[in-house]
């Protein structure tokens, strides 16, 4: 059995509204030979398992899974793929390692959004199809709901709402992946129209196309493979009531659930002290507040706060979404969370150019599902 | 990465659909639950005896023990409004000129989503008590459209 | 323990129970609409089947020719290295006669599916389409068989583009 | 440290009905809360949940492992849904195999479900989405079309008549004729019944496919120590093994699964077997079509190539003969509901092994058991070997 899992390889393409010059194939073909090249090595030869993850709908076919091995290096191998985000996929990677039967597995994720043209309606087939969809209601509905009680339950604002806005998208001036960076102010979020209120349409994250390919090994091959590999020290995963008539509809159960078991494997007994830097699910801006707090960050009620004081600013407490996060690269359907570790993994091998964080030497990743679901994972990384 | 160009004759895009229709039954808790909505304009919901917690809508299993449930309870037309939004954004995305009031009203341990009505926006706050306003029984087909909306409590 | 099981759930319903109102249901449709990218691949692809030539693409390390072109091999995961103009013929690897249509409807006069091997891919590289001008009683695997495609002006960069492969008039 | 071996200690399933009243969720929580039942556990029990279920047309709902998943036991657990299409409800365990050897968990829920009838009016339809958008979708393929087709090559390539195939049909149909699930068990049907029955696609007659269907599956695995102090007659995940061939299934020798060689292999290198012919006691191969059991078993290295049928018309395939194949019944007596019907080929191993299949138990105390699914486009296979 293999203890230590490293991230050594990384590789994405993206991130863009839209990407009409290649076909998902070939899209995420190139991520994955950025990624096989970083790692060093050739996927045909040394990578022994793959895991993709995807959605039909997302996807417009049925069994997507069928069109998921050329472009990574799988054919006529052990690949599947898990209907999660990209941190359910590295969990399953490192889950395959563990068992001592693979030492190198690659994990792919990808959008291609821009090709969704209903994807309102596309969304909305996920609600409950006796209680919820008869109702035809844009999806948003669900986080207008969430966000009116986060903000009742916890005394919260619109304002420290936006100020994630304002942080994240100022953020992104910096990353040269990101397509949504923009200096904003607090007018220019508030004053934008209102989608399900309170949630403005600023508030949202844009979706982007792209993909992102990790490679994954065991101790011992990381050790030969890289210089730098980046460890996990703990992933966890967890889902709350998919029902919207039986979840908490303030706090994100399933973020508070998913880090207890990511922080029992790592040993984090106090996340702020512990860890240095974070990059946390904001496709709706006021979830990044929720998820400071189910995170253990702070106390509830205060995560607002502390981004309006800037404490979660780049050059602050502690860096949140330094990348640009969501608002900043786009929604990247099920990518997400691999673009929230990407940026972990360039931290900590101190290759994130111009948003270069000082001394950073442990990361946390956390992603959600988006509406309707209450699935959300974490994931713990050190040099 | 690629060593071949593109065609420049090539077309952009591929448009096409992914043709899923659907016929859902109601299963073995919604079948009596909105049949009871239907005959009666009763709300229903099960309660789990081992959680101690009372699902509404009804549900045939406990999602925390997965015991399964049969003990019935009427848990009235009159909830509470837990959380509500304005929704300015059709199903397809398009805007709303007039927003569709949109809550959570707690039964038991669970509740309802619903739309409220008879009331202008500014009246909406947490707390409320809200009332199921049912269609007329002739016109109720076993669906969660058999309620009209949610309306203040009349006092 | 397991062998205890005597009573299996499942409740079985007849068409008839839906349309006597026994049970209650509902309807509802998915409206999913896509413009998938089409690339470099599958782009240029389309673009010669406009013009009437079936492409494919060459890896210059496992030395075949594929088809649909793709712009990277699977196999040894290198890039191709050129497109290569197919001829519009080639042999059945395999068929079927299908009286039932897509959406389950019943056909008196069958389709006839096949993979096709194009001649000038690699041995075993075949697109699926259709047969056509053929009784179907004398359909066999290997036989030779031509594209017939839609009129230039009717082309649309489309698979459908061909209207089906009719066999060859061996002389 | 060596991995942790991995037991499966329980199962429950529904039975499969060509339309089910129960919502998707029902039927995914009647599996799961029968397996409970059947090992004497309860949710606090169950460390992580795996979910297993086709594509999101059928149950008719986008990210519909998030949808079923209380029904499955994943309130505030570890959750996650594997898919690889047909191969699923053989992959799923696979799945729960990795959380528990991994070290993460030790107990975890394994369910896999389907409800094709929630496609309406007819989930064949469905089918005609899995083929590419671009360049097979416009032809308005059929799903029979593939099997068809690949039926024809592999009875051109290896001379194989359908009479050969059709008594794979008969005693499939006939061995769930014994099961409490099945939907066409049928003692009494005879190799002209399925001969004459309609064509649908030639070569592909009425009788020689598995019905749609819906149903439930669930099993539990538990790491060994644990697994000891639930029961004393554990059945043991000795291998597991899945491939995915290439997308371009146009460009791939069709009379032979290799990708199924390939996952076969890596199975029985895990469980240590070198001769399978030997070592494996009872196969259920994914039957979903007759011609596909010979296939499988073809790639399973259990028959040689293009001999397969040899195993039935002398008697090794039946449930007294020497490798009782599909004594469950299959997918062609049991039913298809294709998540779930791959899982219920590992119950099936699990009631075998352990003496609790009733009239389907096949005699002489089997040892040692592989099950096979396969799926997406005609592309996956996906193995567990199970032994005592």
């Amino acid at each position: 059995m293999h203890d230590r899992v490293a991230i050594v390889g990384v590789g994405c393409i993206g991130f863009r509204p839209s990407t009409p010059e290649h076909s998902y194939k070939e899209m995420v073909y190139e991520a994955a030979m950025r990624a096989y090249t970083d790692a060093g090595v050739d996927p045909r030869r040394d990578v022994e398992s793959f895991v993709t993850v995807a959605e039909d709908f997302h996807e417009g076919t049925s069994i997507f899974d069928e069109y998921t091995p050329d472009q990574i290096g799988g054919a006529l191998k052990p690949v599947h793929t898990i209907t999660g985000d990209g941190l359910h996929g590295i969990a399953t990677a490192y889950m395959l390692i563990r068992t001592g039967q693979f030492d190198i597995v690659a994990i792919e994720g990808h959008s291609k959004a821009s090709n969704i043209k209903t994807l309102p309606e596309v969304t909305a087939y996920a609600q409950d199809p006796i209680l919820n969809r008869p109702l035809k209601l844009n999806s948003h509905f669900i986080a207008g709901l969430e966000m009116n009680r986060y903000l009742f339950e916890t005394d919260s604002t619109r304002e420290q709402c936006a100020a994630v806005v304002i942080k994240n998208r100022f953020n992104a001036l910096s990353n040269s992946l990101a397509p949504y960076g923009a200096n904003l102010t607090l007018e220019d979020v508030l004053s934008g129209p209102v989608i399900s209120w309170p949630l403005g349409s600023r508030e949202i994250a844009v979706h982007a196309d792209g993909a992102i390919v990790m490679v994954l090994a065991s101790e011992e091959k990381a050790l030969s493979l890289s210089d730098k590999p980046i460890w996990i020290l703990g992933t966890g995963w967890n889902n709350d009531s998919p029902a919207l008539e039986n979840r908490d509809w303030a706090h994100s159960k399933y973020t508070e659930e998913a880090a207890r078991m990511a922080y029992r494997q790592a040993g984090i007994n106090n996340p702020l002290e512990a860890i240095d830097i974070a990059e946390v699910d904001d496709t709706y801006a006021y979830k990044e507040l929720q998820a400071l707090e189910a995170l253990g960050f702070c106390r509830e009620g205060e995560a607002g706060t502390l981004t309006l004081e800037g404490f979660t600013s780049p050059d602050s407490g502690l860096p949140v979404n330094v990348s640009g996060g969501s608002l900043g690269m786009g929604n990247l359907l099920e990518a997400n969370g691999l673009a929230r570790a990407l940026e972990i993994v360039l931290q900590l091998r101190g290759e994130a150019g111009p948003r270069q964080i000082e001394n950073v030497n442990l990361g946390l990743a956390q992603s959600w599902r988006g509406v309707p679901t209450t699935s959300g994972a974490v994931l713990i990384l050190a040099n | 990465m690629t060593l071949l160009q593109r065609d420049p004759k090539a077309p952009a895009s591929w448009q096409g659909e992914l043709p899923v229709t659907n016929r859902y039954t109601y299963g073995l808790a919604g079948e009596k639950f909105f049949r009871t909505i239907k005959d009666e304009g009763h709300i229903l919901g099960t309660h789990c005896p081992h959680c101690d917690h009372t699902y509404v809508p009804a549900a045939a299993f406990c999602e925390r023990c997965l015991r399964k449930l049969d003990e019935w309870v009427d848990v009235g037309t009159i909830g509470d409004v837990v959380t509500y939004t304005f929704l300015y954004v059709s199903l397809d995305g398009s805007p709303l000129e007039k927003p569709e009031i949109v809550a959570f009203i707690r039964f038991g341990d669970g509740g309802l989503i619903h739309r409220l009505g008879e009331i202008e926006p500014d009246q909406v706050e947490i707390g409320l008590m809200v009332e199921a306003v049912f269609k007329p029984k002739s016109k109720r087909i076993g669906s969660i459209l058999d309620i009209k909306h949610f309306s203040p409590v009349k006092i | 323990m397991t062998a205890k099981i005597k009573e299996f759930p499942g409740i079985s319903l007849s068409e008839q129970d839906f349309t006597d109102g026994k049970i209650l249901f509902n309807f509802d449709k998915l409206n999913g609409i896509y413009a998938w990218d089409t690339g470099v691949g599958i782009g240029s692809y389309l673009a010669s089947l406009k013009a009437g030539v079936i492409l494919g693409s060459h890896c210059p390390n496992c030395r075949k020719i594929v088809v649909p072109p793709r712009t990277f091999c699977e196999f040894c995961y290198r890039p191709m290295d050129e497109f290569v103009p197919l001829n519009d013929s080639g042999t059945v690897n395999t068929f079927s006669l299908c009286y039932v249509t897509w959406d389950v409807k019943r056909i008196k006069q069958p389709e006839i599916p096949a993979v096709i091997d194009i001649d000038g891919a690699s041995p075993l590289h075949g697109i699926m389409h259709m047969l056509g001008e053929i009784d179907p009683k004398k359909v066999k695997i290997g036989m030779r068989v031509k594209a017939v495609w839609k009129p230039a002006e009717e082309r649309q960069g489309s698979i459908n583009d061909i209207l089906y492969f009719k066999p060859i008039k061996e002389v | 440290m060596g991995m942790q071996k991995v037991a499966v200690v329980g199962a429950g399933m529904t039975k499969f009905v060509r339309r089910a009243q129960e919502t998707a969720k029902e039927l995914t929580w009647e599996a799961a809360h029968m397996a409970l039942e059947s090992c004497e556990m309860t949710m606090d029990d169950i460390e992580a949940v795996c979910f297993g279920t086709a594509p999101d047309a059928f149950d008719g709902v986008h990210l519909n492992g998030e949808y079923v998943s209380d029904g499955a036991g994943a309130w505030r657990k570890p959750y996650m849904r594997s898919y690889v299409g047909g191969g699923t409800g053989v992959f799923v365990p696979i799945q729960g195999w990795y959380h528990i050897a991994s070290g993460l968990f030790d107990v975890v829920m394994v369910v896999a479900e389907e409800k094709m009838s929630s496609y309406y009016p007819h989930a064949q339809a469905a089918f005609m989405t899995i083929f590419d958008h671009t360049t097979e979708r416009p032809l308005k393929p059929n799903l029979l079309w593939i099997f068809a087709m690949e039926m024809n090559r592999y009875m051109t390539t290896y001379g194989i008549s359908k009479a050969d195939i059709a008594q794979v049909a008969v005693q499939h149909k006939r061995n769930a004729a014994d099961h409490p699930c099945a939907l066409l068990g049928d003692k009494d049907i005879t190799l002209q019944d399925i001969l004459n029955s309609e064509v649908l696609a030639w070569p592909v007659q009425r009788l020689d496919v598995s019905p749609v269907s819906d149903g439930a599956v669930a099993v539990i695995l538990a790491a060994e120590h644990i697994a000891k102090r639930i029961t004393d007659k554990p059945v043991w995940i000795e291998g597991v093994g899945w491939h995915l061939d290439t997308s371009y299934w146009t460009n791939r020798e069709l009379a032979y699964p290799r990708y199924v060689e390939y996952a076969a292999r890596m199975a029985y290198d895990m469980a240590g077997i070198k001769e399978p012919r030997k070592e494996i006691n009872i196969a259920e191969p994914y039957d979903p079509f007759d011609y596909k059991a010979l296939h499988h078993l073809e790639g399973l290295q259990l028959a040689e190539r293009g001999k397969a049928a040899e195993l039935y018309s002398d008697g090794t395939a039946s449930r007294s003969g020497n490798m009782p194949i599909c004594p469950s019944g299959g997918l062609l007596g049991v039913g298809n509901p294709i998540a779930a019907a791959g899982l219920m080929k590992i119950a099936e191993l699990f009631w075998q092994l352990r003496g609790e299949a009733g009239a389907r138990q096949v005699p002489g105390q089997p040892r040692r058991g592989v099950a096979q699914a396969w799926g997406d486009l005609m592309q996956v296979g996906t193995v567990v070997v199970m032994g005592k």
